[in-house]
């Protein structure tokens, strides 16, 4: 038997992130073994890293760089992506370690877990490979479904990784049939080699390809959780532990939207005129639905999860939009959102009590007199998350919608806008609660200091890029 | 002659999949789909998927198979009670899902049969054979394939922690 | 350079915000106020640095921009943080910040021993900071910013008796209609950016002409949807309900946002905008009539109100609606001066109402008021001297600056919008009278527990300066003769407009579009300045000024008591009854069927259908939402029938 | 010799019922067992296209599917079995605490 060669293009360099937070992952698993109940040291190490990992991220400096057959790459898009996930994950777990003493999740296992996923999350943004993809999102996928029912004690906590399980996997199912049939029909599961086939018209059926491109976006509107594939992620995010929950909202939905955003914009760009229309209609319900739902909740996290489906409507658009600064904006919108979100749930952590209590509406009441400066970041990430200058979520709504304006799509940034609107009337029932509301208990807030220093990062971030957003702009613009 | 071999496999397929939905014990179900998924490698063999075929009958039935029955019956899931049938029985909402299912599958069929086929490409002798797949998954998919393990790994990982009787 | 001092401006009270915010609490409430005053004062000064170093810069330079750092760029799209100083920023800038820092002042005193002091000065030095970045912005966006910032200041300020459950509503409501208004002001921006690629002002104003078709139907969505947004914040109709509302916040706050300076950012944007709105004729015709429209129907409901605070509220959106019209008929300084004004002596009358309640504990019915002019001297005369002034009584600056507005009306536009200006002009000096009687003259029915009080000095200072500016602030203006109107002069260089060139270059446009230019000759009539038109105009309004005075003093000083004397004395019955039966007779023909008409008008424009539309639109939504909860039932079929169906309905739409 | 159409709907046949089994079963096991009907459905079109293009890409593809559906099958019954602990049952229905 003649000896099998390894391919040229292997390039571990280019790998470096993935390898270190892998390599990482496992030392978790062992060390949890000697650790003991003091999780300090898995903590530490897990946070060394995803700083290693971000870090090395930068290994290759002239961008972009394909490898493994050029189902990998290594461009500037996966850099920022890389750095958004392992901050996110960084500030996850430190958002986790007050919970987790509290709910007396005492398992090594959980963050290991939330390593793996970032792993998952960087294959997802830098594979330029439907095969990659669709690992990368199962190897999200299975974290999170492991995640959200970490509390297994607690039957919302259950019932929200089942239900997240099996949605998920039926609507896998429906991203894997697509990405069959996109293979099929084009020839390549390539990203690059299927736009080079479709250009060429090299394509078996193109009734075929829309049924798959359809299918595609069934599959990653689930994953995303745009309407009408959002119903899971009310139920999950109010059952999963609250630290899972900033997470879930952050980076898998970043790295769904990133590889969304390769799929249709790399490798589909001259089926625009299907799936443009179709994310359009997506994108519009999305919005409309999000916001509408969100109008009645009473629970916070609840809440939150429909406004974190709005925000995937407002993201769409940058999809849709396509152009340089539509890039650019998903970017900064994600980054925004990131700190926005992580803010909000650091303040939610705190707020909790054992056994995800405490989360309605109601006992936030009177927060604004108790703990004032508390208070007054919440109303700064509220009203961040509804768009109000001078926070970072303005500049990141304004950005997407000049993007969406510039080609044209003046209908669809008129609803946008409107829905912000709408938006702005539940972020205010929070902040009418804290200040204008007598408070119905003794408020009791937890203030460890490293969720503490979560928040004071999340916040000063928040200010600053809705100052001075230009020098993240220019990263993100390259 | 290969149709003659085709349609026996596919219909026993199908119909093995409708008795997995219609079944009313799980373990009937379980049963359905294990034969499903032998029919199934036969239809793989046909197309000279050689290996795939045997990883179906390994991985499928042998493995995941197995998981299915031993946890229906670490359960204890019968399945056979009475309340349990009158919840699982409802006609409308099945006939109505029957026909949505039907429409769009009128309509996937619809589209396949638009195909214009050429007749295939003659495939070489050595396709399928676990050689060649060897080959293409250590050279060309051998990211996929490391990365599978990162994946198998997770899951065993998160399977553990929410499996095991002892929470620490 | 002076000039290079501008950014201090608003950073003064930015960093008295924040002083304030996190460390009121420990700072007490003398140091408090010492240093949300100072921090007002400073900007004050800075900014009469920075006016002198404006008149230092050589002949033929009108503007100075400052840019602070680039704020966003993307692609070719390019915000600077910048601000401009020219000639309409500094008038906005000195009048904010010196009316701010008088009523600063007046808060000290007027907030005394407060549930949470800090909490109000650290809000109301950050509105000072939002609205100087509102006013000094170079590029909309930066006027974006603070137009959302002051509504935000607002908000907090409306609802700080966060105990008051009306006080709460009244906050959300504000909020809320205002961004029904901020949504057309952001689409208005973004339309901006897509055509000029830009959204600086000097860029943008300077390519206006070039760029957009005179009466074209891209300028006037353009300016349609800024002047919706001006609505919203001015509160003109039909997103005026909030502001009535809005007095539920303490009284300074009253004064400084909800009459002098927030609610007149929307002229202040229409004045900014005037090179845009000056090529749309259609809008300008809008602006005029809602401006007249809203004059006149919040006068009408001004009539109606008990509480002495509702009263000005409705007086402010009435003034606001004079200065719309003087915009719509492209007078823009009659519309700058009148805000300039109005702003003395509405913050008086405000800061006045204020001293009153104080003076009687809290008393807001103006029922429950009554000759109290004795024991308040100083906010009595102070008073007096700014209701004389919004009644329009020579030679006070409301008289100077509403007969410009009126003047201008006719001449500029047409006899029907004076004849509603005039209208309420005569109402307004009725209603005002009304409240000054009801307040200070007649019978006290004051409730005998209360000791009424004249206000410490600190409150009084204010008043004081604030009258004697009510009175002397017409000098900006002396209209008769063309070229001593010194604000018209000043104002200049900002509101040249020249719509020869404009017209010439929209028929190039037109001409390029291979469309006809309709005939726009007859717009290029210089229409000559009828001094005697304006004597005569002067003396008609002060004529019906001082009817409207008349009216009201024959029915709230003299007539209340006229049922007393009909019951106690039999025997000059007759003498009396017919005496009485005239008043009775003018009563049911004149005055009843006005007072009920505008009662109606309030009760079923008001209350039920502009409010009704306002809350409705919320119900609607809500039922949407409440019924949209039921798809989320919570089964794992139900959600995945969804995606299924959700797949179906995207496949109909794609193949 | 069996034309690539035939594969490709006994592959859309076997997808679509394993979507009506995820849509009308109430057993959290058989829900799942159909969703490992539609993966298997799909891994069908796969290898026939395969066949039809003349490449591996598919079955590799499949390949792959197969680690995926195993992987997922390890973490849902043990999904299923951490939930059974708290309330002995897998009917779905009962599942409904968080809606609205």
């Amino acid at each position: 038997m003649e000896p099998i060669n390894a391919p040229e293009s292997i390039d571990l360099i280019s790998l470096a992130p993935v390898l270190v937070l892998s390599v990482f992952a496992m030392a978790v698993l062992v060390l949890d073994l000697f650790a003991g109940k003091n999780k300090a040291l898995v903590v530490f190490v897990s946070i060394t890293g995803l700083f290693l990992s971000g870090v090395s991220a930068l290994a290759k400096y002239k961008l972009p760089v394909y490898s493994f057959n050029d189902s990998y790459v290594v461009d500037h898009l996966s850099v920022f992506f890389i750095f958004l996930f392992t901050l996110s994950s960084a500030l996850a777990i430190l958002l986790s370690i007050e919970y987790n003493r509290r709910e007396g999740i005492r398992m090594g296992e959980y963050y290991s877990l939330i390593l793996f996923c970032t792993i998952g999350m960087i294959l997802l943004a830098s594979s330029t490979d439907l095969i990659m993809i669709f690992l990368g999102i199962e190897i999200v996928s299975i974290c999170l479904y492991v995640l959200a029912g970490i509390r297994r004690r607690d039957l919302k906590s259950n019932e929200s990784a089942l239900k997240y399980f099996l949605l998920g996997a039926f609507a896998t199912g429906f991203l894997l049939y697509g990405m069959a049939l996109v293979y099929g029909t084009t020839g390549s599961t390539n990203l690059m080699k299927i736009a080079t086939a479709i250009h060429e018209g090299n394509v078996n059926s193109m009734p075929l390809l829309l049924l798959g491109v359809v299918l595609l976006v069934v599959g990653f509107g689930f994953k995303v959780s745009s309407a009408p594939f959002h119903m899971w992620t009310p139920d999950v995010y109010q059952g999963a532990p609250t630290p899972v929950t900033a997470f879930m909202a952050v980076g898998p939905k970043a790295a769904a939207f990133a590889a969304l955003f390769r799929v249709f914009t790399q490798s589909l760009p001259e089926l625009d005129s299907t799936w443009e229309m179709v994310l359009i209609v997506v994108a519009v319900l999305t919005m409309v639905v999000g916001n509408l739902g969100a109008i009645m909740q009473t629970n916070v996290k609840r809440l939150l999860a429909f406004s974190s489906v709005s925000h995937v409507g407002y993201i769409l658009m940058a999809v849709i939009a396509k152009n340089s600064i539509a890039t650019a904006s998903l970017l900064f919108y994600m980054l925004a959102y990131a700190f926005m979100i992580f803010g909000v749930f650091g303040i939610i952590i705190m707020m909790g009590r054992e056994g995800e209590e405490n989360l309605e509406i109601e006992n936030y009441a009177g927060l604004g007199y108790k703990h004032p400066l508390l208070a007054l970041s919440m109303t700064a990430f509220l009203l961040s998350l509804g768009g109000l200058p001078p926070f970072a979520g303005f500049v990141a709504k304004f950005y997407i919608f000049s993007a969406a304006l510039k080609e044209g799509l003046l209908a669809l940034v008129v609803i946008a806008v409107l829905n912000s609107a709408i938006s702005f009337y539940y972020y205010l029932k929070i902040i009418v609660f804290m200040y204008m509301k007598e408070p119905q208990q003794e408020i009791r807030v937890s203030l460890s200091p490293i969720t503490l220093f979560v928040v004071t990062v999340s916040l000063i971030a928040t200010i600053q890029l809705g100052i001075f957003p230009d020098p993240i702009i220019a990263l993100a613009q390259n | 002659m290969e149709l003659l071999t085709f349609y026996p496999l596919a219909g026993f397929s199908i119909l093995l999949a409708l008795g997995v939905v219609i079944n009313k014990s799980p373990i009937g179900s379980a049963l359905c789909l294990i034969g499903m998924m032998l029919g199934l490698a036969g239809i793989f063999a046909m197309q000279q998927a050689h290996f795939i075929a045997i990883l179906q009958v390994v991985i499928y039935a042998g493995a995941i198979m197995v998981l299915f029955m031993f946890v229906i019956m670490l359960l204890n899931l019968k399945g056979t009670g009475a309340e349990w049938r009158s919840r699982e029985r409802n006609t409308l909402l099945t006939v109505l899902t029957a026909f949505l299912a039907l429409g769009v599958l009128y309509k996937i069929v619809d589209i396949i049969l638009e195909i214009d086929l050429d007749s295939p490409a003659k495939v070489a002798d050595t396709f399928g054979t676990a050689a060649v797949i060897g080959e293409t998954l250590f050279t060309d998919f051998v990211l996929p394939f490391e990365v599978a393990s990162i994946l198998l790994l997770a899951a065993m990982v998160g399977a553990v922690v929410l499996a095991k009787t002892k929470l620490d | 350079m002076l000039l290079n001092l501008t950014f201090l401006i608003p950073l003064f009270p930015l960093v008295g915000s924040i002083i304030n915010g996190f460390f009121g609490l420990k700072l007490g409430e003398k140091k408090v106020g010492l240093i949300a005053s100072a921090a007002v004062l400073l900007s004050f000064l800075t900014t009469i640095l920075v006016f002198i170093g404006f008149l230092m810069l050589p002949e033929g330079e009108h503007a100075f921009k400052q840019t602070l750092f680039t704020w966003m760029v993307a692609g070719d799209f390019h915000v600077n943080f910048a601000f401009q100083i020219d000639n309409l920023s500094l008038v906005m800038m000195s009048f904010v910040t010196g009316v701010g820092f008088l009523i600063h002042v007046y808060s000290t005193g007027y907030m005394h021993g407060e549930y949470s002091f800090y909490r109000f000065f650290a809000y109301l030095n950050l509105f000072m900071f939002a609205m100087l970045l509102l006013v000094m912005g170079s590029n909309f966006l930066i006027m974006f910013i603070g137009w959302e910032g002051v509504g935000c200041c607002s908000y907090f300020l409306i609802g700080y008796y966060f105990e008051k459950k009306s006080a709460c509503d009244a906050g959300t409501k504000a909020f809320v209609v205002n961004r029904v208004g901020d949504f057309a002001f952001l689409l208005a921006v973004m339309y901006i950016f897509s055509i000029f690629g830009t959204i600086e002002y000097s860029e943008v104003f300077h390519a206006a002409p070039e760029k957009l078709i005179f009466g074209g139907e891209v300028v006037t969505i353009i300016t349609l949807l800024l002047f919706v947004g001006a609505t919203g914040k001015s509160a003109q109709i039909p997103l005026y309900t909030w502001l009535p509302d809005a007095m539920e916040g303490p009284t300074p706050v009253s004064a400084l946002i909800h009459a002098a300076t927030m609610v007149t950012a929307g002229v202040f944007m229409v004045v900014r905008c005037n090179p845009l709105f000056n090529l749309a004729p259609d809008t300008m015709l809008v602006v005029a009539f809602v401006g007249a429209g809203t004059a006149l129907f919040a006068a009408t409901i001004g009539m109606t109100q008990f509480d002495i605070k509702r009263v000005l509220a409705y007086s402010t959106v009435s003034q606001i609606g004079y200065m719309f019209l003087a915009c719509g008929v492209g007078a823009y300084t009659a519309a700058i001066f009148h805000m300039v004004t109005h702003a003395f002596f509405k913050a008086c009358l405000f800061l006045g109402s204020g001293s009153v309640i104080h003076g009687l504990e809290g008393e807001q019915d103006m029922r429950k008021m009554g000759n109290i002019k004795g024991d308040q001297p100083i906010t009595y005369m102070t008073f007096l001297i700014s209701t004389l002034a919004i009644a329009g009584i020579p030679p006070l600056s409301g008289f100077f600056s509403k007969d410009e507005v009126l003047y201008h009306a006719l001449t500029d536009g047409n006899i029907i919008l004076w004849g509603m200006g005039i209208s309420a002009a005569l109402l307004t000096a009725f209603y005002m009278f009304r409240l000054v009687f009801m307040t200070f003259h007649g019978e006290s029915r004051v409730d005998p527990s209360v000791h009424v009080h004249e206000s410490p000095k600190v409150m009084t200072m204010p008043l004081v300066i604030l009258a004697g500016l009510a009175t002397v602030g017409g000098l900006l203006g002396i209209p008769l003769f063309h070229g001593w109107h010194l604000l018209h002069n000043w104002l200049e260089p900002v509101i040249h407009f020249d719509l020869a060139s404009a017209l010439h270059h929209s028929e190039h446009l037109l001409h390029e579009a291979g469309r006809h230019a309709p005939v726009w000759t007859h717009l290029l009539v210089e229409k000559e300045h009828n001094v005697w038109l304006e004597i005569f105009l002067m003396l008609f309004s002060s004529v019906v000024a001082i009817t409207g005075i008349a009216l009201a003093y024959i029915f709230y000083v003299k007539r209340p008591d006229l049922p007393d004397k009909l019951t106690e004395g039999q025997w000059g019955y007759d003498i009396v009854k017919n005496k009485y039966l005239v008043d009775e007779l003018y009563d049911d023909t004149i005055v009843k069927p006005t007072v009920e008409g505008s009662k109606l008008l309030w009760k079923q424009c008001d209350a039920r259908g502009i409010d009704g539309v306002v809350n409705g639109v919320a119900r609607i939504i809500g039922w949407f939402s409440d019924r949209g909860k039921a798809f989320q039932s919570g089964f794992v079929r139900n959600y995945a029938l969804f995606i299924v169906v959700g797949f179906i309905a995207l496949l109909l739409i794609a193949i | 010799m069996v034309p690539l159409s035939h594969y490709l709907l006994l592959s859309a046949a076997l997808f679509m019922i394993g979507v009506v089994g995820v849509l009308v079963r109430r057993n959290a096991i058989v829900v799942f067992m159909s969703i490992e009907i539609m993966l298997n459905a799909v891994n069908i079109s796969l290898i026939a296209f395969d066949k039809y293009l003349n490449q591996h890409d598919g079955q590799v593809f499949s390949f792959m599917v197969m680690c995926v559906a195993a992987a997922e099958v390890s973490v849902g019954l043990a999904i299923i079995i951490s939930m059974f602990r708290n309330k002995p049952t897998v009917n779905l229905d009962e599942f409904n605490i968080m809606k609205w």
